[in-house]
């Protein structure tokens, strides 16, 4: 292929990326040249304005019709960006979070962190938008190891150590066990290309080994499910969530898993929508499978929950038990899944970040992860106290929060399609949700904490209040998000191949 | 359509949580002056409402419609978009409950004179309870129906964990619990019905669903799944009301919540339950209700027996009002279930009027423990030495919970008796078993309390100031008016009962 | 000249894989551990090249496709060893079951 | 006139209000107040009465509470029967009224009593004026609750309290009867009001089974009110209340009411003989089985309320035995010389300080007043001749005999013995002989207390003449009411000697035992029976073993299934959830290779699910 062909693809639409490319490698450079001592803060700021441009790019880009480049390897749909946006805006606020973020002094001088944030965030957005098995893989492997390294970056820290190498030994597997799938995909149709994957699995030679494709779904299945840590890859959740610093943390229960279930949705709804299961369609099929998954991960996540004493293991837990319900919409099938999963996936995003800002906020001035450290938070920072409420009342899924109406569609989504069983199990699940999210309520408001008025750093308080914001905002007024989403993405296309 | 009235008395209680918001934490006097001028609020906005509500015309008034929420799913049984209106309303019904809640709310914040610490907190979570008990009458469709009865969840945990006696914590999970099931329960069956139907609103839904059943057929609405829908609902609210056996949480809350909630609570909470079996149960599948109604009048009769018979043996005052409630959301369901004019108005005023007694009730055990200390029956006793005025009051509310007659109790009691025994003679005769025990467990709980010899430690009591009863008489009073001249009631109440009867459910 | 039939390269791959996958769960040792993710990771790319030439049709992505995933799988050990070495700095041991100070 | 009407009731309304306001400031004053509104209502009920006398029945009603189609009326109704009750309560309220003042000057409580009696003598008033049974109902009730507070006016005694709530009960049992009663009867004619039902019944409209059923329920109802064997335990009890109140409401007006109950709503029980059979048997043998404990009571109060018992009996048998104007007319009769003797009673207690007549005795000399006048409210129950007694229960033993009920007829006779009997008995006790007791300076009662025995004692003595064989107005006037038809018996001429030879005879014996001593006090004769009538044939405590503990028993039993397995299930459900919460952390065991062996099994497992279901095993 020649320089002119190179040149005659659109990149522009790809100015997303780039900035965030762009801005990435900028970092290390100045990292690099910048002396020893001296505070990589800065970098932050810098990151965060790159990404900022990014988003800009990426909402100029809300409504323009469908493209892709590379021959079809990367394409820009109104799927991509819906949560390619998503992405940006989490990773922004966790910008921020890091910001405040000082461990022991030493790596508060180190620039990588940042600029590993950016990679991690790039590999999501490949994630979100790449429309070939190679792409997609990269962009996977791009998004796991930057998380790996982020994981560990404490180097001092045992729990950091421990937590990246059982990430890394358990990300190893998983990505072996989805690509050992991807590898009879490919070897069955001889594609990579996912829409001409799904064209080559309606052959009737495909048909004749349907068993490799049933092997390679649920392997494919599985091996994602690590990414969105679902049972049965959910384990190394609340390992990794804990020993991680809470920055990091974040960016696993939010970007990371909004990552993974964008791809699982690209991949197996335009790979197999029109496959031949056992019986019918192999969604179809799957259905109970996945929703038996669905379901036990609510389970475990809610149940053992309930046990927990450190804050972060807990809300590791509780992301697991989201990760739950927001496969529910995937199960059904039903005509809404892109809108429930977006707005819940948003409504996640605030709520758990916001959360997230708070932990960071309270067991960086407590040196105590134990949730006892929150006891008369009430007292010590009232306004801090109160949005932590918010956050927690939302992910209880209670009214007025963009919890509760993400739950509600979430629900629309499986009582519609009549998936009876399921929705209980996720409102019974959630029922016991409360008790462990109230418990860290109990600890704000009832007990009496020692100590004196706290206040958080403009960084994290910006954070928290544009959560709670949000958190309020599409809890009462939805139709903000429900319409942008409506008119501004044309989900359709993500079925139509570009020619 | 454009009258803002109903927005306007379901939000006012937000302006006193801004202004106490801005208010320093300490001020005790200040804060609970302003929490109680804050009920005033919405009482007066439930009045206007109730005076501007015109009784001769069974359509929902003070009707709001807006575009809310819009999930634009094409291709679904409906066809049409997914739009959830914000739409509020009332009906002769609905618009009583409000000014009752507001009532029962006023007197509760002047009840809370009790509280001892942190008044701001405690006002402001108090009167966001208001706000969601004002809702869940005023809203017209299942979603804001049904956030605003989880609206009342949060603040009823925060007042009863925070703010309640020993055991209180223990309490205040258990209701969150039980109530978060049923509303659990509750939100399943109102999306489903959303799914099926394409509407939230009531009046679209009862429309719809009164459609013969072979239509209905026809969009998978199958008789069985009308049923399945129907006991889902009645195990949600059956929660709420409460039926035995899911009333258990409801006994921790009466002894363990601070008095002035225990009113809302008893008043108003339980209530809700009532008023969603009339209004979604009876709305929804009159034809399925009346082919179970039999069993609803059992588990009514059940109901009052059963607390009735447990209340006869209970040492202290704040569980046997428990159990009393239990026993008199019994004449509810008898009410409801017997399906003609006379049972359901007297469930409806049962509804009424055990909010007043309750809430009257409560209102004297939290007079009592201030200055006792105690509620239990054995540790007082001849009270009416010491405090003749609150030994009448308290001598006033048991008979009007034993349905003296020229109270309202009775009235209830009566009607719903009067109902049952034109359909089931033979249960409804049993159910009169419980006049009996009511008076026996009422007369032994009041007059271990009042009569008898006086305890040493409460000699030296003294009977409590006029303003600190007000609200006792005033709840006699409203009690009383009830009793005697209950067409106040009736008047305003029957042309949306006759409606429901017709099996119309509420027309627009 | 007949040549090897596809199932076997298969078979092949499918037994290397779980080879690998047994190492990964049972070894204590936490370089072999990673060793035996590379197995895995190789074991997939057998697949891809032998569906690259005995496929139902074969074409070159499949082998382009494995190069990327030679590569991948290096950054991957790369990394992983590199935190091994950062625990091993801490804890000094590479024994995987000690590593267990988060639990329950 | 209307106006008057409705002011009867509404004037004691007005004093309880107005003492329960006022009270502590008026102090003794409150007496006045309450004495002299009564005085109002009698006045009024006086007028009334003479308008009736051969003038129109008067209806007024409005509309109480509406609901589907159906409209419940409220409002008043005065025939002759009601006129007649309307006189007697407010006269008997008034007298005690006035003797209160005098009873209980040095109480401290003493508006209180006032505003009670106020209430009590509204619920009465209105209840005789209701055109219907459910506001019949209502002020059955309010009268009920007057009984309740004036019997527990002595709070501070634990007696006083069981007593009172006692009698709540006890009636309250009774009134479950009259409302199912009234309900059903509302579900067959579709009105309470009474002229409605009497249509109704005369057209035929309801089955002869419903009729019974509804009478029989209703008689429930009466049975309860005044205190009619199986419901009578609770009257004997209520006497802990001061002694006016016995005057008043256990002795001349609410107990009573049972009878005006039977007898407003007397159309129904004509149409159904097995409901007159039921309330003749009930009336007879409360009749003597009251009588017979009457005889070995102590306390001089006690035996006061069994003759009342037993006088209520008389009473229902006569309008059992379709005597309705005997009925009433013994009625009247039992209020004005019942009401005497408990004044009279009360002014001994009064001046004796005790209850027990075994420590009384050698009163005749030392009051002056009370003696004779308790000697005419005696000699007039049992019967003397000339006496308002003797021509009311000679009236009831003629409709008795001539309703053919001979085994009553027979029964009444000996109950009117015995009646005579235990009367003196009492009479003789406590006025005769010497003074068994340590009472030194007795002293007669003042004016205000023996005025209106005085009134009282009049009125027993010639209260009879409104109904003679000779000169019947009372029937006549009571037969104004077309709804129900009088039949006229004549009076077999050896009716009357036989009753005044029972009556006297038992004088005769009370002297010979009592005062000459001549014959053995049964209480040595018969010293069993004497313990088994002295224990009221221990009816309160087979009541007590029987329901009292059957209810606290069965409470228990639910009580605890409440405790243990209703909370024990939920206790069961998060027992389990946290169980599986404490398993699932525990597995959580921090070996990184658990984890993946975990995710890989999940994986072999879905896999061979899947390819199971999917038959690629074969």
């Amino acid at each position: 292929m020649t320089l002119d062909k190179l040149l005659s693809f659109d990149w522009g639409m790809m100015a997303p990326e780039f900035s965030i490319v762009i801005t990435a490698i900028l970092l290390s450079l100045i990292d690099l040249f910048m002396p020893n001592k001296v505070s990589r803060k800065p970098l932050a700021l810098l990151g965060l304005a790159g990404i900022i441009v990014a988003i800009v790019f990426a909402v100029l880009q809300v409504g323009d019709p469908v493209g892709s480049i590379l021959f079809d390897t990367y394409r820009f749909d109104s799927f991509a960006l819906a949560f390619k946006l998503l992405f940006l805006v989490a990773t922004a606020m966790i910008f921020l979070l890091a910001l405040d973020f000082e461990g022991e002094s030493k790596w508060a001088y180190r620039g990588e962190f940042y600029y590993l944030l950016m990679t991690a965030l790039l590999g999501a957005m490949m994630m979100a938008s790449s429309a070939d098995l190679i792409t997609l893989f990269v962009g996977l492997e791009l998004l796991s190891i930057s998380s790996y390294i982020l994981a560990g970056i404490r180097k001092r820290n045992f729990h950091s150590n421990e937590a990246a190498f059982k990430y890394v030994v358990n990300g190893g597997i998983a990505t072996a066990i989805t690509l050992f799938g991807m590898s009879y995909i490919y070897g069955l149709t001889g594609q990579t290309n996912l829409y001409a994957i799904s064209e080559m699995l309606v052959d009737p030679r495909v048909q004749e080994n349907s068993f490799l494709v049933i092997m390679a779904f649920v392997m494919m299945f599985v091996g994602l499910s690590f990414k969105i840590s679902a049972a049965p890859f959910h384990m190394w959740a609340p390992d990794v969530y804990q020993g991680s610093p809470t920055p990091v943390t974040t960016f696993l229960s939010v970007v990371s898993k909004m990552a993974g279930f964008t791809l699982i949705l690209r991949l197996f709804f335009v790979i197999f929508l029109g496959t031949q299961g056992w019986h019918n369609q192999i969604l179809l099929d799957a259905q109970p499978f996945i929703a038996f998954v669905a379901g036990a991960t609510m389970v475990i996540g809610n149940v053992v929950a309930l046990r927990q004493r450190n804050i972060k293991r807990m809300f590791a837990y509780s992301s697991i038990a989201h990760a739950g319900y927001v496969l529910v919409p995937f199960v059904s099938l039903s005509l809404i899944v892109f809108k429930t999963t977006w707005f819940y996936l948003l409504a996640y995003l605030l709520m758990n970040i916001g959360a997230f800002a708070v932990i960071q906020f309270v067991t960086s001035r407590e040196k105590s992860e134990d949730f006892t450290a929150f006891s008369g938070l009430n007292k010590r920072a009232p306004l801090t106290a109160f949005m932590m409420a918010i956050f927690i009342i939302s992910l209880a899924g209670l009214p007025f929060t963009a919890g509760f109406i993400g739950k509600f569609g979430i629900f629309m989504s499986s009582l519609g399609t009549g998936h009876y069983i399921l929705a209980s199990v996720m409102i019974a699940t959630t029922v016991v949700s409360y008790v462990y999210y109230f418990n860290v309520m109990v600890q704000i408001y009832f007990r009496k904490g020692a100590g004196n008025r706290i206040r958080p750093t403009a960084g994290l308080a910006v954070v928290m209040v544009i959560c709670t914001i949000g958190t309020l905002l599409f809890g009462i007024y939805p139709s903000l998000a429900l319409d942008f989403f409506q008119s501004g993405f044309d989900i359709n296309d993500l079925f139509t191949p570009s020619e | 359509m454009e009258s803002i009235l109903l927005s306007a008395l379901v939000f006012s209680p937000l302006v006193g949580i801004l202004v106490l918001a801005f208010m320093p934490n300490t001020e005790e006097r200040l804060l609970k002056t302003v929490g109680l001028l804050a009920t005033l609020l919405p009482l007066a906005f439930a009045i206007i409402t109730y005076v501007g509500f015109t009784p001769g015309n069974v359509n929902i008034q003070f009707v709001e419609q807006y575009r809310w929420i819009d999930f634009q799913i094409k291709g679904l049984p409906n066809g049409g978009d997914f739009t959830i209106n914000y739409d509020l309303g009332v009906n002769g019904l609905t618009v009583v409950l409000l000014l009752l809640t507001a009532i029962v709310s006023t007197l509760a914040a002047a009840a809370s004179v009790w509280i001892k610490e942190h008044w701001k907190g405690y006002f402001m979570l108090f009167l966001l309870l208001e706000i969601g008990m004002l809702g869940v009458f005023a809203s017209q469709n299942l979603l804001l129906f049904f956030i605003f009865f989880e609206i009342t969840l949060i603040p009823t945990f925060f007042l009863i964990g925070k703010w309640g006696y020993i055991d209180k914590e223990k309490a205040a999970y258990s209701f969150l619990v039980y109530n978060g099931l049923g509303s659990a329960i509750l939100l399943i069956v109102f999306i489903i019905l959303y799914m099926k139907t394409g509407t939230m609103n009531y009046t679209g839904l009862s429309s719809f669903l009164h459609q013969p059943p072979e239509v209905l057929e026809q969009m998978y609405i199958g008789d069985e799944f009308r049923f399945g829908l129907l006991i889902a609902l009645l195990v949600a609210l059956g929660v709420k009301l409460p039926i035995v056996p899911l009333h258990t949480w409801m006994l921790k809350v009466h002894v363990q919540a601070p008095p002035s909630i225990v009113m809302i609570h008893s008043g108003i909470l339980l209530k809700i339950g009532a008023y969603g079996v009339y209004q979604f149960g009876i709305g929804f599948f009159p034809e399925e209700f009346r082919q179970i109604a039999f069993w609803i009048a059992l588990l009514g009769v059940i109901n009052l027996l059963y607390g009735a018979f447990i209340a006869f043996v209970q040492v202290d005052f704040k569980r046997v009002l428990a159990y009393s409630s239990v026993s008199h959301m019994g004449i509810v369901l008898i009410g409801l279930a017997s399906l003609n004019g006379a049972g359901m108005q007297g469930a409806m005023f049962q509804v009424v009027s055990h909010g007043l007694i309750s809430a009257l009730l409560f209102f004297l055990v939290g007079l009592i423990y201030e200055r006792t200390g105690t509620s239990l029956i054995t540790h007082l006793g001849g009270m009416a030495k010491v405090m003749p005025i609150t030994a009448g009051f308290l001598l006033v509310g048991g008979l009007a919970s034993l349905g003296l007659p020229g109270m309202s109790g009775f009235v209830s009691e009566f009607m719903a008796f009067l109902g049952l025994f034109k359909e089931m003679p033979v249960l409804a005769a049993v159910g009169t078993l419980g006049i009996i025990l009511t008076a026996v467990y009422i007369l032994r709980a009041v007059l271990g309390m009042t009569f008898g010899e006086t305890k040493e430690s409460l000699l030296q009591l003294k009977e409590p100031r006029f303003v600190e009863w007000l609200p006792a008489l005033i709840l006699t009073a409203l009690i009383v008016l009830i009793g005697v001249y209950p067409a106040v009631l009736s008047d305003i109440l029957q042309l949306t009962i006759n409606a429901m009867m017709a099996g119309k459910g509420a027309v627009v | 000249m007949s040549s090897v039939p596809l199932s076997v390269y298969l078979v092949l791959a499918l037994i290397l894989f779980c080879i690998g996958l047994f190492g990964a769960l049972t070894k204590r040792n936490a370089v072999i551990v990673l060793i035996s993710i590379e197995l895995m990771l190789n074991a997939v790319n057998i697949n891809l090249v032998a569906f690259a030439k005995y496929g139902i049709n074969p074409g070159i992505t499949g082998q382009i496709f494995s190069l990327f995933t030679i590569t991948v799988a290096a950054a991957e050990a790369a990394v992983g060893l590199a935190i091994l070495i950062a625990l091993y700095r801490n804890r000094k041991t590479v024994n995987v079951d000690e590593m267990d100070i988060m639990k329950h | 006139m209307n106006p008057l009407i409705w002011i009867i009731p509404v004037l004691p309304l007005l004093s309880f209000v107005l003492l329960l306001l006022f009270g502590r400031r008026l102090k003794e004053a409150s007496a006045h107040v309450g004495a002299l509104l009564t005085l109002g209502s009698l006045v009024l009920s006086i007028v009334v009465l003479l308008n009736q006398w051969g003038g129109e029945p008067v209806k007024e009603t409005l509309s109480w509470l509406t609901f589907g189609e159906t409209t419940l009326s409220a409002g008043y109704l005065v025939n002759p029967l009601n006129a007649l009750m309307l006189v007697i309560v407010s006269l008997v309220s008034f007298l005690v009224q006035v003797y209160s003042g005098g009873y209980m000057h040095d109480d401290d409580r003493f508006p209180i009593f006032f505003a009670y009696l106020g209430l009590f003598t509204f619920a009465m008033l209105g209840l005789v004026l209701s055109p219907n049974l459910l506001q019949l109902y209502v002020f059955w009730e309010l009268v009920g609750v007057g009984s309740f507070l004036l019997i527990g006016y002595y709070f501070y005694k634990r007696e006083a309290r069981s007593a009172a709530k006692k009698a709540f009960i006890m009636t309250r049992i009774g009134d479950v009867g009259l409302f199912i009663g009234m309900i059903l009867l509302f579900w067959q004619v579709g009105s309470f009001e009474f002229d409605e039902i009497f249509a109704a019944v005369e057209a035929g409209e309801i089955s002869e089974g419903w009729i019974t059923l509804t009478a029989i329920l209703i008689f429930v109802g009466a049975i309860g009110k005044s205190g009619q064997f199986p419901l009578h335990t609770w009257l004997p009890d209520a006497m802990e209340g001061p002694t006016p109140v016995s005057a008043l409401i256990h002795a001349a007006t609410m107990v009573a009411a049972g009878v005006y109950l039977v007898a407003a709503m007397f159309p129904l029980f004509q149409a159904s003989e097995a409901a007159l059979t039921t309330v003749a048997v009930v009336g007879g043998f409360t009749a003597i089985f009251a009588a017979t404990i009457g005889l070995a009571q102590a306390d001089i109060k006690r035996v006061l309320a069994y003759s009342t018992v037993s006088q209520l009996g008389y009473m229902m048998l006569a309008l059992g035995s379709s005597g309705y104007v005997a009925g009433v007319f013994h009625l009247t009769t039992h209020a004005f010389f019942k009401a005497l003797l408990f004044l009279a009673a009360g002014s001994v207690i009064h001046a004796v300080h005790t209850q027990n007549i075994h420590e009384m005795g050698g009163l005749w000399k030392k009051m002056k007043w009370t003696a004779p006048l308790f000697l005419i409210g005696a000699m007039a129950i049992s019967g003397v001749p000339g006496l308002s007694g003797f021509f009311s229960k000679d009236e009831i033993l003629a409709a008795t005999y001539a309703d053919g009920r001979f085994g009553l007829f027979w029964i009444a006779v000996i109950a009117a013995f015995l009646t005579a009997f235990y009367m003196f008995r009492l009479f003789f006790l406590v006025f005769t002989g010497e003074s068994r007791g340590i009472q030194e300076k007795v002293k007669e009662s003042p004016v205000s207390m023996t005025f209106p025995m005085i009134v009282l004692g009049i009125l027993a003595l010639i209260g009879g003449l409104i109904n003679t064989p000779f000169a019947t107005y009372l029937s006549d006037f009571l037969a104004q009411n077309e709804a129900l038809e009088i039949h006229h018996h004549e009076t077999r001429w050896w009716i009357p000697v036989v009753a005044t030879g029972v009556s006297l005879l038992g004088i005769l014996m009370a002297w010979l035992v009592y005062v000459k001593k001549k014959v053995t006090r049964f209480s040595e004769s018969a010293p069993d029976l004497h313990y088994i009538l002295l224990n009221k044939y221990f009816i309160d405590e087979t009541y007590d073993y029987s329901f009292v503990k059957g209810t606290r028993a069965l409470s228990y039993f639910w009580y605890y299934i409440d405790r243990f397995v209703v909370e024990g299930l939920v206790g069961l459900v998060t027992g389990i959830v946290g169980w599986f919460s404490k398993i699932g952390s525990r597995f959580q065991n921090g070996q990184v290779q658990l984890y993946s062996s975990v995710a890989f099994a999940g994986m072999a497992i879905l896999l061979l699910v899947v390819a199971w279901i999917g038959g690629y095993l074969t």
